[in-house]
């Protein structure tokens, strides 16, 4: 019976300590409220810190940047020249802690529309968060095709994703056959096997194919464990397929490359998906046995002479940071100035002092919106979202290295500063 | 489909790999035997020793291969103060403890590197990195051949250092037997200090020789580390020597079966043989059985 | 009914008020956090609680039996995805899910412990970082769980919010886990407890002397392995709800599943039943505190919140390697000195 | 039928036979010391009877039942039960614990098994120690411990090895006076034992071991007088 006296005691303990708490949180309660609507809060959930913090500090850049320039020029004119302020929220490169921040930036910071996450895992579960709260969430740089064949309705994309790149590739290789004469015919494939990478083999699997080219053989790896690369090299090569395409991260970029020449491998050309490729590091490091690589990219240096509005742009930005534009921090400067000019027609149909009705506003402006390509710095057609929030005008680029190491842009032919040099060089031929 | 020269190819690239893996192992053997502590923080001394050997050659242009002494004697002296201010105390601890506080090590040095460098990767580019021989259809990189060539001298050097000197008999000694080490008049205590410092040592020597064709970055001991247990259950705990031609059969495993099987499933061959290994026989391959 | 008696006497006296006085704090602190918009810490909640059940299982395996696991990641991956998979392909409730997700988890565990309960000591603890390892690599190249994009579930009406336990936030799932926590402790008290609770610390203390008194080592491994893996199971069902989304490297991952579990428990004390309860309490919040107000303000020092948790962990197993609750029970801050195994 | 029948075991480790062809039975409720000198393979003839290892040849017959290659829990839960020359404390658990984990073989209730414990205890007089650290205990006490853990199995036949090895005389006699108590009640016991002032005084019959072949047996004054005995230790100035 030690039981029935113990229990008694405790529950009286128990109901005394639930009263204290729920006086205290009621107390609590009856603080706050709401100001006037001097500032429109904008989430953002990017990697601030883990692996990807440097990438998260470049996108960040592109952020405040275009926020500046849309404060300093009047602010949000149909809600009375009200500020753009961004809330951060770290993911850490995590999935989990992404949609923890999400949640945070949504309840506490009462944001009206959410920017981010770079990585398309994490922009899954922020993205679900948001379509949960029902917030409009801008995505502008992460390029897993799924993330636009969920049927969300507050999620907008304006980069184009993996499978329309891997189509651009099919119409640069056909490109390439006419100009050059029929020379690719059969394709080999290269992927690290996270999801960017098998996503990205798949997509050009299924688009090659139905092109009538012939994928003879399909390798893929573990980039975070890879320390020598002649096996893979070794089955490619006794694939021997005319056009090889590669989506790499920057260390087996390199160790692709340098594998290739080592062991004398020498298809006709080689077609990158941007990431390892573009990065300065890889840039460096391969130095001329990096020349003449293709790569698909979604924006380069060059474009500032086929785009006066970005040699603009690019110049007041490296005026103040000290670095280029960016295929990262042009997109999240895009994606900013895309939610502004949506900001400007919500602002005509609610305000953000009813959260509710304001975030539904912006996400009707966003599905409703149109931007033309002049507006904007990037190779795009344009903006216009579909059902399903994936911008359809916008469009990558394909570059080459060439003799100066560095990368120009030969496709689409309106963008192209220079014409692509094909076949690529064997290697025993190179100086 | 796959053709013979392929697979040679396969066979020496697995083999320069593999005795950059054995540098890992054999410090990782030596520590266990001796003193019967696993190390878990080995491959992130081999990164400390990656990352002397970075530092060395940015900020002083030093070569990497004439960074190997200051890579080996930095973690040696860290590696004798590990043993003093750790290892020491959880010599006769039960076995939690002990690897608790390896693992603690491990969670210290890789998370205080990142904090301190930055999570960010980094390379080393030596002019002769591009340099290649061909022999018949094989090819070898240069840095690769080198990494081979010093890691067998380091080998070699160790084996004479223990056969025939009477520090490294004493080492044996006390691997042997601590009780009648310490009654011959050796002084065990030191002979720990000597072992922990040796065995980081010459882990960091690899370390400094996949500096000069692989990536650095704080966390890269983790892969590492992995590999050196596999090397050392494969080549029998304790076993120096057979660490050595352990992690070349680990290199050759891995390269062959990526030629084989899948690249993307390398690893996951090397981690099943250790399974197996352990399974079948827990002293491994060059080891004699110990309880 | 025997069960029913240990969890009486576990109650009584001093031990029954703080538990009540616990529990009701548990039970209002989401409410709190709810109506002050605090998700963060209704989040950082949900993590102690899982923490707890995870470390807690763990424990049984290692605190009780001597078997150190690094490979824990296995049974929470497993359960994450068995929970996400019956969900999304077969439309089955997680409410049944979880349970399930516990069960393959346990099955798993049970095919594991035949060949790995032959190892002894450094072996196995070597052997559950391969295995761990092995599941990672695996889930990436197995397109039927997704690969390694990960399985997301999508939104559903809220007409089925209840049936898939889909709700905004930590706050429900924060009970959710308090009531496996519950539960759990229901499980675990009496069974370490009982005969086989005794049995298993017979095996823990030495293999050869159990086996002189009767006892099977292979048998009662493989009831605790059960068992943990069982709850470690739950804890990834419990992570499949909360973030319905589930990647290889998130829940496969050494370090921060496998390695954590472990150091809530060691920092907890081993020996100790609810250590790693106090154990995961006390991790949690450190780490979160550092990662969030000191790495997100300076995020050049990623990777310091690992130091620290690094650093505690040395400062544990060297200065008080009974961990939290054996150095307090030393001190005899736990007053009594009832034992407490 | 007897108790317990060795017929012919052999047990090689390696090139080196630790038992060879040894064959012997006892009766049910006699006390049987097994001596010999260092070496002779007592432990390992135990190790055998009680499963930790198997033998290379012969058999091991328990109340008629063919017992060789048995797992030692298995054997136990027949009733045999053992002690181990070097004693093996379940170290972090408490005395009566150590005790209590023995009896839940028999009695798969906590309570009733650490009852039946305490009883054990009161019996080999370790009751006062019933809460301390088993780790904690010296030598003498661990010993102790080991037959009490071996007595709350509740064996027919008990295989003790060693347990009055470094005592002092009086606590010798005590120690016997409990083992007579446990024979008593109806216990066969086996026990290898170096000190012959406590063989002689309480087996009833003696086997004698020396290089793994048995070379004698018989009542304690036949041994003390069979020269070959004497040869095997005076030979190896070991007594």
């Amino acid at each position: 019976m030690v039981w029935r006296r113990g229990l008694s005691k405790s529950l009286l303990a128990a109901i005394v300590v639930i009263i204290v708490i729920i006086v205290a949180a009621a107390a609590l309660m009856m603080q706050g409220g709401g100001g006037a609507v001097k500032e429109v809060k904008v989430g953002v959930v990017l990697p601030l810190s883990g692996k990807l913090a440097e990438t998260g500090a470049d996108l960040k850049r592109g952020l405040e940047f275009a926020v500046e320039e849309i404060n300093a020029a009047g602010g949000i004119k149909s809600l009375g020249g009200a500020k753009i302020v961004l809330v951060y929220g770290d993911s850490a490169g995590k999935p989990e802690t992404g949609a923890a921040e999400a949640e945070r930036l949504i309840t506490e910071e009462k944001v009206v529309a959410m920017l981010g996450s770079y990585q398309s895992a994490v922009t899954k579960t922020v993205s679900e968060v948001c379509e949960r709260y029902h917030v409009p969430m801008l995505n502008p740089e992460s390029t897993s095709p799924t993330l636009t064949a969920r049927g969300y309705k507050w999620f907008f994309r304006t980069t184009p994703h993996d499978e329309m790149f891997a189509r651009q590739h099919v119409d640069f290789v056909n490109w390439l056959n006419k100009k050059y004469g029929n020379q690719i015919k059969t394709i080999a494939i290269i992927h690290e096997d996270t999801e960017w990478g098998t996503a990205t083999a798949r997509a050009w699997q299924k688009y090659f194919t139905q092109a009538g080219y012939k994928i003879v053989k399909v390798v893929s790896y573990h980039a975070a464990t890879i320390t020598s690369m002649d096996s893979e090299i070794d089955t490619l090569k006794a694939a021997n397929p005319d056009l090889v395409l590669v989506a790499s991260y920057v260390q087996d970029a390199i160790l692709f490359v340098q594998t290739a020449k080592q062991r004398d491998f020498n298809p006709k050309a080689i077609l990158a998906q941007d990431a390892g490729f573009i990065n300065p590091s890889y840039v460096k490091q391969v130095g001329k046995d990096g020349f003449y690589i293709f790569s698909r990219e979604v924006f380069n240096w060059d474009l500032g002479q086929k785009i006066p509005r970005l040699r603009e742009v690019n110049k007041r930005y490296k005026a103040k940071y000290g670095v280029d534009l960016n295929g990262n921090s042009a997109r999240d400067y895009t994606g900013v100035w895309v939610l502004y000019y949506a900001l400007e027609e919500a602002g005509k149909k609610a305000s953000p002092a009813n959260l509710k009705e304001f975030r539904k506003a912006l996400r009707d402006a966003l599905a409703n919106l149109y931007v033309p390509g002049d507006k904007l710095i990037m190779p795009w057609k344009g903006v216009k979202f579909d059902s399903n929030g994936q911008n359809i005008l916008g469009q990558g680029i394909v570059v080459q290295m060439m003799g100066d190491g560095k990368y120009h842009t030969v496709f689409p032919e309106e963008f192209a500063t220079a014409p692509p040099v094909f076949p690529m060089p064997k290697w025993s031929e190179r100086g | 489909m796959v053709g013979l020269d392929y697979v040679a190819n396969a066979v020496v690239s697995g083999i320069l790999i593999g005795s950059v893996y054995s540098l890992v192992g054999m410090g990782l053997a030596l520590i266990w035997g001796i003193m019967d502590v696993i190390n878990f923080a080995q491959g992130d001394f081999m990164m400390i020793g990656s990352f002397v050997t970075y530092w060395a050659f940015t900020l002083a242009g030093v070569d990497p291969l004439l960074s190997i002494p200051l890579s080996f004697l930095v973690t040696f002296a860290l590696g004798v103060l590990t043993q003093r201010v750790v290892i020491e105390r959880v010599l006769d601890a039960p076995m939690v403890s002990q690897i608790t506080a390896t693992f603690a090590l491990l969670l210290m040095i890789r998370y205080g590197a990142e904090a301190a460098f930055g999570p960010y990767t980094r390379r080393i580019s030596v002019p002769y990195a591009d340099v290649i021989f061909r022999i018949g259809s094989v090819s070898l990189q240069l840095p690769r051949l080198v990494a081979f060539i010093v890691s067998l001298g380091v080998a070699l050097a160790f084996y004479v250092f223990l056969k025939t000197t009477y520090t490294g008999v004493a080492l044996r000694a006390v691997s042997q037997n601590r009780m009648a080490a310490y009654l011959m008049g050796i002084n065990v205590r030191k002979m720990y200090w000597l072992a922990f410092g040796l065995g980081v040592g010459i882990s960091a020597v690899g370390g400094t020789l996949v500096a000069t064709f692989l990536p650095i970055y704080p966390e890269m001991g983790g892969f590492y580390a992995l590999i050196a247990f596999i090397v050392v259950v494969f080549g029998g705990f304790g076993s120096v020597f057979g660490a050595y031609i352990s992690g070349i059969i680990i290199g050759v495993t891995e390269s062959v079966s990526a030629l084989f099987i899948s690249p993307s499933l390398k690893d996951v061959v090397a981690f099943l043989l250790f399974i197996l290994i352990i399974l079948v026989k827990p002293a491994g391959l060059f080891g004699t059985e110990q309880r | 009914m025997g069960a029913l008696r240990f969890i009486r006497e576990g109650l009584s006296g001093r031990r029954g008020l703080y538990f009540a006085i616990i529990s009701v704090l548990m039970i209002a602190a989401p409410l709190i956090f709810w109506k002050l918009d605090m998700p963060f810490a209704a989040n950082a909640m949900l993590l102690c609680l899982m923490f707890s059940i995870m470390a807690m299982a763990w424990n049984l395996l290692e605190g009780y039996t001597g078997q150190l696991s690094f490979g824990h990641a296995v049974f929470f991956g497993v359960g994450a995805y068995t929970t996400m998979i019956l969900m999304l392909y077969y439309g089955i409730t997680p409410w049944v899910g979880i349970f399930a997700g516990g069960l393959v988890a346990a099955l798993v565990g049970l095919a594991l412990g035949v060949p790995l309960f032959r190892l002894k000591s450094h072996w196995f603890a070597l052997a559950t970082i391969a295995v761990g390892e092995i599941f990672k690599l695996i889930f990436i190249s197995w397109d039927y769980v997704g690969g390694s994009a990960g399985l997301q579930s999508p939104i559903v009406p809220e007409s089925q919010k209840l049936y898939y336990l889909q709700y905004a936030g930590s706050y429900v799932y924060v009970y959710l886990a308090l009531g496996f926590l519950g539960l759990e402790l229901l499980v675990m008290y009496p069974l370490v407890r009982s005969r086989i609770g005794y049995y298993l610390q017979a095996i823990r203390e030495d293999e050869d002397a159990a086996m002189s008194l009767g006892i099977n080592p292979f048998k009662y491994k493989m009831v605790a392995m059960f068992f943990s893996a069982l709850f470690t199971g739950i804890g990834g069902g419990i992570y499949t709800v909360r973030f319905r989304f589930v990647d290889p490297f998130a829940v496969f991952d050494l370090i921060s599943v496998s390695v954590y579990i472990t150091i809530a428990g060691i920092l907890g004390g081993i020996y100790s039943f609810v250590g790693p309860i106090v154990g995961s309490f006390v991790f949690v919040p450190i780490s979160e505190y550092v990662r969030v107000y000191v790495v997100s303000r300076f995020p050049r020092f990623y990777g310091l919140h690992v130091f620290v948790l690094g650093a505690i962990l040395l400062i544990i197993s060297l200065l008080a390697p009974e961990g939290i609750m054996g150095w307090l029970e030393k001190k005899g801050l736990l007053g009594g000195g009832e034992e407490e195994r | 039928m007897s108790l317990l029948e060795v017929r012919d075991v052999v047990k090689r480790f390696g090139g080196l036979v630790a038992v060879n062809g040894v064959s012997f039975s006892l009766e049910e409720g006699e006390r049987v010391g097994l001596i010999g000198p260092n070496g002779a393979g007592k432990t390992t003839l135990f190790n055998l009877i009680s499963g930790y290892y198997r033998p290379d040849r012969g058999r091991i017959i328990f109340e008629g039942e063919d017992i060789t290659g048995r797992r030692p829990y298995e054997i136990t839960a027949l009733g045999i039960g053992r002690t181990f020359q070097i004693v093996r404390p379940l170290s972090n658990l408490t005395v009566l614990d150590n005790v209590a984990i023995g009896a839940l073989l028999r009695h798969p209730d906590v309570d009733e098994a650490r009852e039946r414990a305490e009883e054990v205890l009161m019996m080999t007089g370790l009751h006062e120690k019933r809460n301390m650290r088993a780790g904690s205990l010296n030598l003498p006490e661990k010993k102790r411990l080991e037959l009490s853990r071996a007595l709350a199995t509740e064996p027919k036949l008990l295989l003790l090895d060693e347990v009055v090895a470094g005592l002092n005389p009086s606590e010798v006699d005590e120690l016997l006076e409990v083992l007579r108590r446990i024979n008593e009640a109806g216990v066969t016991i086996l026990m290898v034992e170096h000190v012959m002032r406590a063989v002689m005084n309480i087996s009833e019959r003696i086997v004698v071991m020396d290089y793994g072949v048995k070379i004698a047996e018989g009542t304690p004054e036949e041994i003390a007088n069979d020269p070959r005995v004497i040869e095997a230790y005076l030979g190896r100035e070991e007594f």
